[in-house]
C-alpha cells in the first residue's frame, strides 16, 4: 500500500539553552499507509506531540526525513489537518466563524461556509453555540469546535493529539463514531494520539507505541485484527479485543514505572 | 562676582551682534563680570526666561518692554545696540515684475517670521502708512531661517518681512533681489519712522536694575565698549572675532556685516524720538498697547550709558 | 460605576484643578499674582477669550485647518505603519537589515526638519500633516512590529495548518491578534497627531490652531495660549472618543477583564 | 542570517542612501545642486563637519550634555509611566474618572510649553528633561496600561489562587506579562526622549546637540544641521541596543517566534 | 461533620451580549465535608469547571450562596488550591520557579522554597525538568508542574478540574496514588472533577453527578463504600466497585445522549 505519511528513523531534538540539545525521538520509524488509522500511545512527555508536529512539517527532524505521500516533505504538509492538543482556535471569532474559516480559506463562499459550519456545529453536539467566542465555551466545548475546524475541511491526511480529552466518556464514544464515520467513507490517512487504550483499540488498525524519553522509539506496534465497521460502544466486549489491552497495557506500564523510577531514582 | 545670564533672542542675528562679541572680546570680563550667554529660538522666549527669573537680562527687541508694560510687568532697557530695527521687505525673486512697492501687497501672501512678532507687526504699520488695510496682505508665519528661504523660493509666498542673516543669504543666492524697504539702511528708516527706531538692546526686570546696579553698570559699559570696536573696525576684522559656528559662510557673513553697520548704535544710548516711534508702531498693532496708560520714560534709562560713556574706548 | 458617577467625577476633578489655578494666579499665596498671571493667565480670561473665539465664529475655521491635519496625519501615518509594520513584521531578515534606519530616524528632531517639509510640501496643510506622520508613524509601526510577533503560538500553527495564504493569515491572524496593540498605539498617537500639526502651524502657517497659539504668544497673550491649548484638547478628547468606540467594537470577543477583589 | 552579512547589508543600504544624497547634491539630475545643497548639504560637507567636531573633540562636551538630559527624561518618564501605568491599570475606576486629562494632556504641544518649563526648571538641564519627559510618559504610560489588561486571565487568576497580594502579583505577573509592551513603548519612546532633549536645547539653551543645530541652523549652515542630525542618530542607536540587550535577556522565557515558511 | 465548602442552592448566570444570560447551573446544592473526597462527572458543558470557579470564588453566582468553612465566601476562597482546566503556569518561570513561587508567596525563603519545589518535581516524575519553561513541556508535563503548584501548598480545600486529563492511564493511577497519601495525611477537603468514571470511584467517598446543561442540576449522589486506604490499580477490580460503575455510568450516559439528542434534534 501507499504511504501517506513516512517517518524515516526520524531523531527530532530542542534547543535547550545552556545545555545539551534534547533529544526527544530517537530513530523513530513510523509509516502510515493510505487509508490507515494509526493511533500511538506513549508515555507522557514521550514525544507523540513532537511526531505530529513532525508530520505536519512544523518541526523539522534533526535527522531523518518525513516523507508525505512518497515525497520529501518541504515547509507545511498542506494536506494534512491537525487537531493540536493546546487550544487553538481564534479567539477573536466565533465558534462559527472559526469553523466556517476553514472552509472560506480555500474560497467557499461565506454563505454557504456558515451553513455547513453550522451543521457541523450540530454533528458535534454544539447546536446553539455558534455565536460564542472561545472564551466563553466550556473545555470539551472548544476541543469539539476545533474538531469541527478541521473535519470540515476533509483533509487527506488527519492528524489529532488527544482530540477526545476533556470529553466525558459518552460523548468520546459519540465522537469516536462520527469518526470512524468519516474515515469509512474516504479513508483517510488518521495518526492519532490518545492515553486511552480502549479508545486506541477501538478505533485504530494499528497501536503504535512509545518509549519513555528521551530518545522516545517505537517500542511497540500491534495491528488490530477487529473486523470492520466497528461500533465503540461494544466492541469492547470481544475477547480479542480484552487480550489486546492487556498485552498493550503491559507493555506501556513497564514504560511508565521505569520513566518514573528514573525521574525519581536519585530520591530513593 | 554671580554669574549674570543673558537670554538671547537668537545668537545668529546680527542685531545681537554685540552681546556676543563682547564676550568674545573678553569686555564682560574686562568689567568684572561673569557672563553665561543662553540662546534662545526668538525674543519673547528668552523674554519668557528672564520674567520668569530663570535668567537676568535680555538680548532682545526694546519693543517688548513696552508690549509687557501693558501686561503690568516693568522693565527697562539699560543699553541700546540697534538705532534701526534691521528689518526687510523682500520680495521673492521671480516676483520681482508684479512687486514694485508695498501697495502691490494687497492681496498676496506675505511671510512674517511669526505671527504677533516685529516683523509682522511691521508689515501691518507699512501696509497702513501706503493707505492700506494692515490686513490687506495674508500673513504666513514662516521663521527667520531655511523655512522662509524655501517658502521665497518656491514662490509659496509672494514677499517676505525677515532680518540677517536670511536678508544677505538670499541676496547671496539671487543677484537681482529686491528688497522693497531696508531698515538696515537709516535712510529707509528715517522715511519710515521719523526717526530712529530702537531695536536689539539689553533690558531687564527693573527690580533686577534696581537690585544689580553694579552689574547693570558693567554691562552697559562693555557693551558701548564694544560698540565702538565695531565701529572702529573692519567686517572682516569682526568676522574673525567671531566663533565659527556663528559665521557659517565668511564672504556672506562679511557681506551682511557691512549692509548692518549702519544699524549698530555708536553710542548705546536710546534716542527718545526712536523710543517714541516704537510706542507709535506698537500701539498701532495693538489695541491692548494703544489703551494702556504706558509711561515710556520708565521702559528705558540712559543713565548708565552715560555713566559709562567716558571711558576711553581700545 | 454608573456613568452619570463616573461624569461627576470628572466633573469634580477639573473643578479641583480650576480652583488650584484661580489661588494659584489669583491670590498671592503662591507668589506675585501678575507675575504669575503672565505665564498662566487666569480661569476667567481663557474662559472669556474661549467664548469670545467661538462667539465670533472666528474659532471654526482655525479649528477646521487642524483638523484636517491632524486627521490627515493620524489616517496616512496609521495606515502606512500598519502596511510597513505588517509586512516587516513578516519578513525578518528585511526588517533586521533596516531596523538601525527607522530606529534612527524616529531620532530625528521633527522641528529642524520643518524647512525642508516646507520645501517638498509648501506653506499649506501638508507640510504640517507631514510633521505629523513623522510623529504618529513611527509610534504605531513599533507597536504594529511587536503585536505581530506576540501572535500565540498555537493559534498562528493551528491557522497555517488550516491551509491559510500569507494574506488570509494577515487578516484572520495577525491583523486581530495585534489590535489591541494597534489601538494602544492609536490612544497615544492621536495625541502626537494634533501636536504635528500644531506645532507646524506654530513653525510656519497661515491658520489653524497653531497658529493662533503663535499669533497670541508673540503678542504675549496667555489667555490666548491657554485657550488654544484648551480648545486643542477638547478636540483630541472627541477623536480619540471615535476611536475608542471603534476599539469597542472590534474587541469584542475579548473577555472582560476582571477587576473584582 | 550571519552577523556579518546582516552588517553588510545594513552598510550596502547606507551606501546606496548616501550615493543617492550624493547624485541628488552634486548632479544637476534632480535640479540645480547649489540650491539642493542649501537644503541638503552634502555627504562631503558633513561628513567633514563631524569629523572636524570629533577631532576637535568640541563635540564631546555637547554630546555629554544631551546625553544626560534624554538619559534622564528617558529613566524618570519610563519610571514615571511604569508606576502611574501599574497603579492606574489595577484601579480602573480611578483610571476612568483622570482618563480624559491623561488624554488631553497627552495633546498638549510640548513646544509651547517650553517657557512654563523654563519657569519651573530654568535653563539647565532640568528644563530640557522635562520636556523629554512629557514625550516619553505617554508613551509608556499607555503601553503599560493596555499591558497589564491584556495579560492572560487563567494565569492570573491561578496566580491569585496562589495566594499573591497585590503587590506580588504586580511583581510576579503583571510585569512580566506587560514586559514586551514595556520595551515596545521603550524603543520608541528612546527616540523621543532624544527629540525632547535636543527640541528643549534648540528652543533655549547653552549647550547640547541641539543648540549646535539651532546655531548651524541660525546661520544656514546645513552641514551643520546635518551633522548633528547624523550624531544624534548615531547616539540612539546606541542606546537602543543597550535596551534590546536588556530586553534579550528579560524576555529569554518567550518561544522563539517561528519564522519559517 | 463540618462542611468545608457548601454551594447553597446556586444558580450561576453568563451574560452572553445581545441575549437572555445563560443560566449554565441552577439550583445546584452541594455540600462538601471537611476531610471529604468528592468526585464531580457529568457530560462536557455541564458546569462543572464553572462550579469550582464559584467554590473558588472567581464566579459568584447568581442566586444562592458558596459557604466555605460555614462562612458566605466574600472575595476569593483563600483556603483553597485550585487546578485549573486550562494552562495557567507562568509563561515567564520555569518549572521550578513556577512550583517554589507558590511558597515563596508566603514567606518561605527562596532556597528552601527552590528545594522543596525541587522534590516536588520529582514526585510528579519530572526530574531534570525544573530548568524549562512551560512551552518546552509537553501537555501532560505542564498538567503535572501546576499540580505541584497547587500540592506544594497544602491547602486546606483542594479544587482540581481534570487533573489528570492529558496523563497517560499508568501515570494517572501513579499521580492518583500520590494524591490520595496527601489527602490521608491530613483529610483536606477535595473536589475532583473528571471525566474517568473510574478514577471517580477509585479516589473518591462521594461521586456527584451534573444533568446536561443549560440548568444543569445535581442529579445523582454516589457514596462510595469501598474501604480505604485504596490502592488504586487494584479496587477497580472489587465487585463492589464494577456494580457502581455501572450504575454511575448508566445515569450518565443517559444525560449524554439526552443533550446530544437535544443537540441535533432539528437535524433528526
Ligand atoms: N520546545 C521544546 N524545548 C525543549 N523540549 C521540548 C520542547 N517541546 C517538547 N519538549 C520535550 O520533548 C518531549 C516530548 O514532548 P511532547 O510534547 O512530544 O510529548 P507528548 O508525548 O506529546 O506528551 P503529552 O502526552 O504529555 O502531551 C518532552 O520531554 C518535552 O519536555
Ligand atoms: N464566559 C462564559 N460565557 C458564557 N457561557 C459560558 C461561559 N463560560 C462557560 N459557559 C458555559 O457554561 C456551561 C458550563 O461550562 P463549564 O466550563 O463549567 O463546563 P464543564 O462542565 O467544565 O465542561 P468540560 O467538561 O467541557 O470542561 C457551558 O455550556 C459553557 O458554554
Ligand atoms: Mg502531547
Ligand atoms: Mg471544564
Amino acid at each position: 500500500m501507499e504511504s501517506a505519511v513516512h517517518l524515516r528513523t526520524v531523531d527530532i531534538s530542542f534547543a535547550v539553552s545552556g545545555k545539551q540539545p534534547f533529544r526527544a525521538v530517537a530513530g523513530a520509524d513510523l509509516r502510515v499507509a493510505k487509508g490507515e488509522f494509526v493511533a500511538i500511545v506513549g508515555p507522557t512527555g514521550s514525544g507523540k506531540s513532537t511526531l505530529l508536529n513532525a508530520a505536519a512539517g512544523l518541526l523539522r527532524p534533526s535527522a531523518g526525513v518525513v516523507e508525505i505521500e512518497g515525497r520529501p516533505l518541504e515547509g507545511l504538509n498542506r494536506s494534512a489537518g491537525y487537531l493540536f492538543q493546546a487550544d487553538a482556535l481564534m479567539p477573536w471569532k466565533t465558534s462559527r466563524d472559526n469553523v466556517a474559516i476553514s472552509l472560506e480559506i480555500s474560497g467557499t463562499p461565506r454563505r454557504q461556509a456558515l451553513a455547513r459550519a453550522e451543521e457541523w456545529l450540530e454533528r458535534v453536539g454544539l447546536r446553539g453555540f455558534g455565536d460564542r467566542y472561545p472564551h466563553m465555551l466550556s473545555g470539551g466545548q472548544r476541543k469539539r469546535v476545533a474538531m469541527a475546524q478541521v473535519l470540515i475541511r476533509d483533509p487527506a491526511i488527519l492528524l489529532m493529539d488527544e482530540p477526545f480529552g476533556p470529553l466525558d466518556a459518552q460523548t468520546r464514544l459519540i465522537m469516536g463514531d462520527l469518526l470512524l464515520d468519516l474515515w469509512q467513507q474516504d479513508r483517510k490517512a488518521v495518526m492519532f494520539v490518545t492515553h486511552d487504550l480502549e479508545e486506541a483499540i477501538s478505533l485504530s488498525d494499528r497501536v503504535v507505541i512509545l518509549s519513555t524519553g528521551p530518545d522516545a522509539r517505537i517500542i511497540g506496534d500491534f495491528p488490530i485484527p477487529l473486523p470492520r465497521p466497528r461500533d465503540v460502544s461494544e466492541i469492547k466486549l470481544e475477547p480479542e479485543f480484552q487480550n489486546l489491552h492487556r498485552d498493550i497495557w503491559h507493555l506501556l506500564k513497564d514504560q511508565v514505572l521505569k520513566a518514573y523510577a528514573h525521574s525519581t531514582a536519585e530520591k530513593a | 562676582a554671580d554669574t549674570v545670564r543673558i537670554a538671547i533672542g537668537g545668537s545668529s542675528c546680527i542685531c545681537y551682534l554685540p552681546t556676543v562679541l563682547a564676550e568674545q572680546l573678553g569686555n564682560y570680563e574686562k568689567h568684572g563680570l561673569d557672563v553665561e550667554l543662553i540662546d534662545f529660538k526668538g525674543g519673547s522666549a528668552a523674554l519668557k526666561a528672564v520674567v520668569g527669573g530663570s535668567a537676568d537680562v535680555v538680548s532682545g527687541y526694546y519693543e517688548h518692554t513696552i508690549s509687557l508694560a501693558a501686561k503690568n510687568q516693568q522693565l527697562a532697557s539699560f543699553v541700546i545696540m540697534d538705532r534701526l530695527p534691521g528689518i526687510a521687505l523682500v520680495v521673492a525673486p521671480g516676483k520681482n515684475d508684479q512687486i514694485d512697492s508695498v501697495a502691490d501687497l494687497a492681496g498676496k501672501n506675505v511671510g512674517v517670521t511669526a505671527p504677533g512678532s516685529s516683523t509682522d507687526f511691521f508689515l501691518k504699520y507699512l501696509l497702513s502708512r501706503e493707505g492700506l488695510d494692515p490686513n490687506a496682505a495674508s500673513v504666513v508665519g514662516v521663521g527667520v531661517g531655511a523655512t522662509a528661504v524655501a517658502a521665497l523660493e518656491q514662490g509659496r509666498i509672494d514677499a517676505v518681512v525677515t532680518l540677517d542673516p536670511a536678508i544677505s543669504q538670499l541676496k547671496n543666492r539671487h543677484e537681482d533681489l529686491k528688497l522693497l524697504v531696508d531698515t538696515r539702511k537709516e535712510a529707509d528708516a528715517r522715511s519710515l519712522f521719523g526717526a530712529d527706531y530702537a531695536g536689539g538692546a539689553l533690558y531687564t526686570r527693573q527690580e533686577w536694575i534696581d537690585a544689580n546696579p553694579e552689574q547693570a553698570q558693567a554691562l552697559a559699559a562693555a557693551i558701548v565698549d564694544t560698540l565702538h570696536y565695531i565701529h572702529s573696525s573692519t567686517p572682516e576684522e569682526i568676522a574673525g572675532q567671531m566663533p565659527p559656528e556663528l559665521i557659517g559662510d565668511t564672504a556672506i557673513y562679511v557681506e551682511s556685516l557691512k549692509n548692518s553697520l549702519e544699524m549698530i548704535s555708536e553710542t548705546g544710548l536710546m534716542d527718545d524720538a526712536a523710543a517714541e516711534a516704537v510706542l507709535e508702531v506698537m500701539s498701532f498693532n495693538s489695541p491692548e498697547i494703544a489703551g494702556a496708560e504706558i509711561d515710556l520714560a520708565a521702559t528705558y534709562t540712559n543713565e548708565f550709558v552715560q555713566a559709562a560713556a567716558p571711558q576711553p574706548a581700545e | 460605576m454608573p456613568r452619570p458617577v463616573l461624569l461627576m467625577l470628572q466633573i469634580l476633578v477639573a473643578v479641583f484643578a480650576i480652583a488650584f489655578w484661580w489661588v494659584l494666579t489669583r491670590t498671592s499665596l503662591f507668589g506675585d499674582p501678575s507675575r504669575i498671571q503672565f505665564f498662566f493667565s487666569t480661569p476667567m480670561d481663557v474662559l472669556n477669550r474661549i467664548i469670545a473665539w467661538f462667539s465670533s465664529g472666528q474659532i471654526w475655521y482655525h479649528l477646521w485647518i487642524t483638523l484636517i491635519e491632524a486627521a490627515l496625519a493620524f489616517v496616512i501615518g496609521t495606515v502606512a505603519a500598519l502596511i510597513l509594520g505588517f509586512w516587516l513584521a513578516r519578513r525578518p531578515r528585511l526588517a533586521a537589515v533596516f531596523d538601525p534606519y527607522i530606529k534612527a530616524a524616529n531620532a530625528l528632531p521633527r522641528v529642524v526638519l520643518a524647512p525642508i517639509f516646507t520645501l517638498w510640501f509648501g506653506l499649506g496643510i501638508w507640510s504640517k500633516v507631514a510633521l505629523g506622520f513623522t510623529l504618529v508613524f513611527f509610534i504605531v509601526f513599533f507597536n504594529v512590529y511587536q503585536g505581530v510577533k506576540e501572535v500565540n503560538r498555537t493559534v498562528l500553527q493551528n491557522a497555517r495548518m488550516l491551509g491559510m495564504s500569507e494574506r488570509q493569515l494577515l487578516r484572520h491572524v495577525y491583523l486581530p491578534s495585534a489590535l489591541s496593540w494597534v489601538f494602544s498605539s492609536l490612544h497615544i498617537s492621536i495625541g502626537f497627531a494634533v501636536v504635528g500639526a500644531v506645532v507646524g502651524e506654530y513653525l510656519g502657517a497661515s491658520a489653524g490652531l497653531g497658529y493662533l497659539i503663535a499669533q497670541a504668544e508673540g503678542m504675549f497673550d496667555i489667555a490666548g495660549v491657554f485657550a488654544g491649548m484648551f480648545v486643542l484638547s477638547a478636540f483630541v478628547l472627541i477623536i480619540d472618543w471615535l476611536v475608542t468606540l471603534a476599539e469597542r467594537r472590534l474587541l469584542i470577543w475579548q473577555p472582560d477583564s476582571d477587576h473584582h477583589h
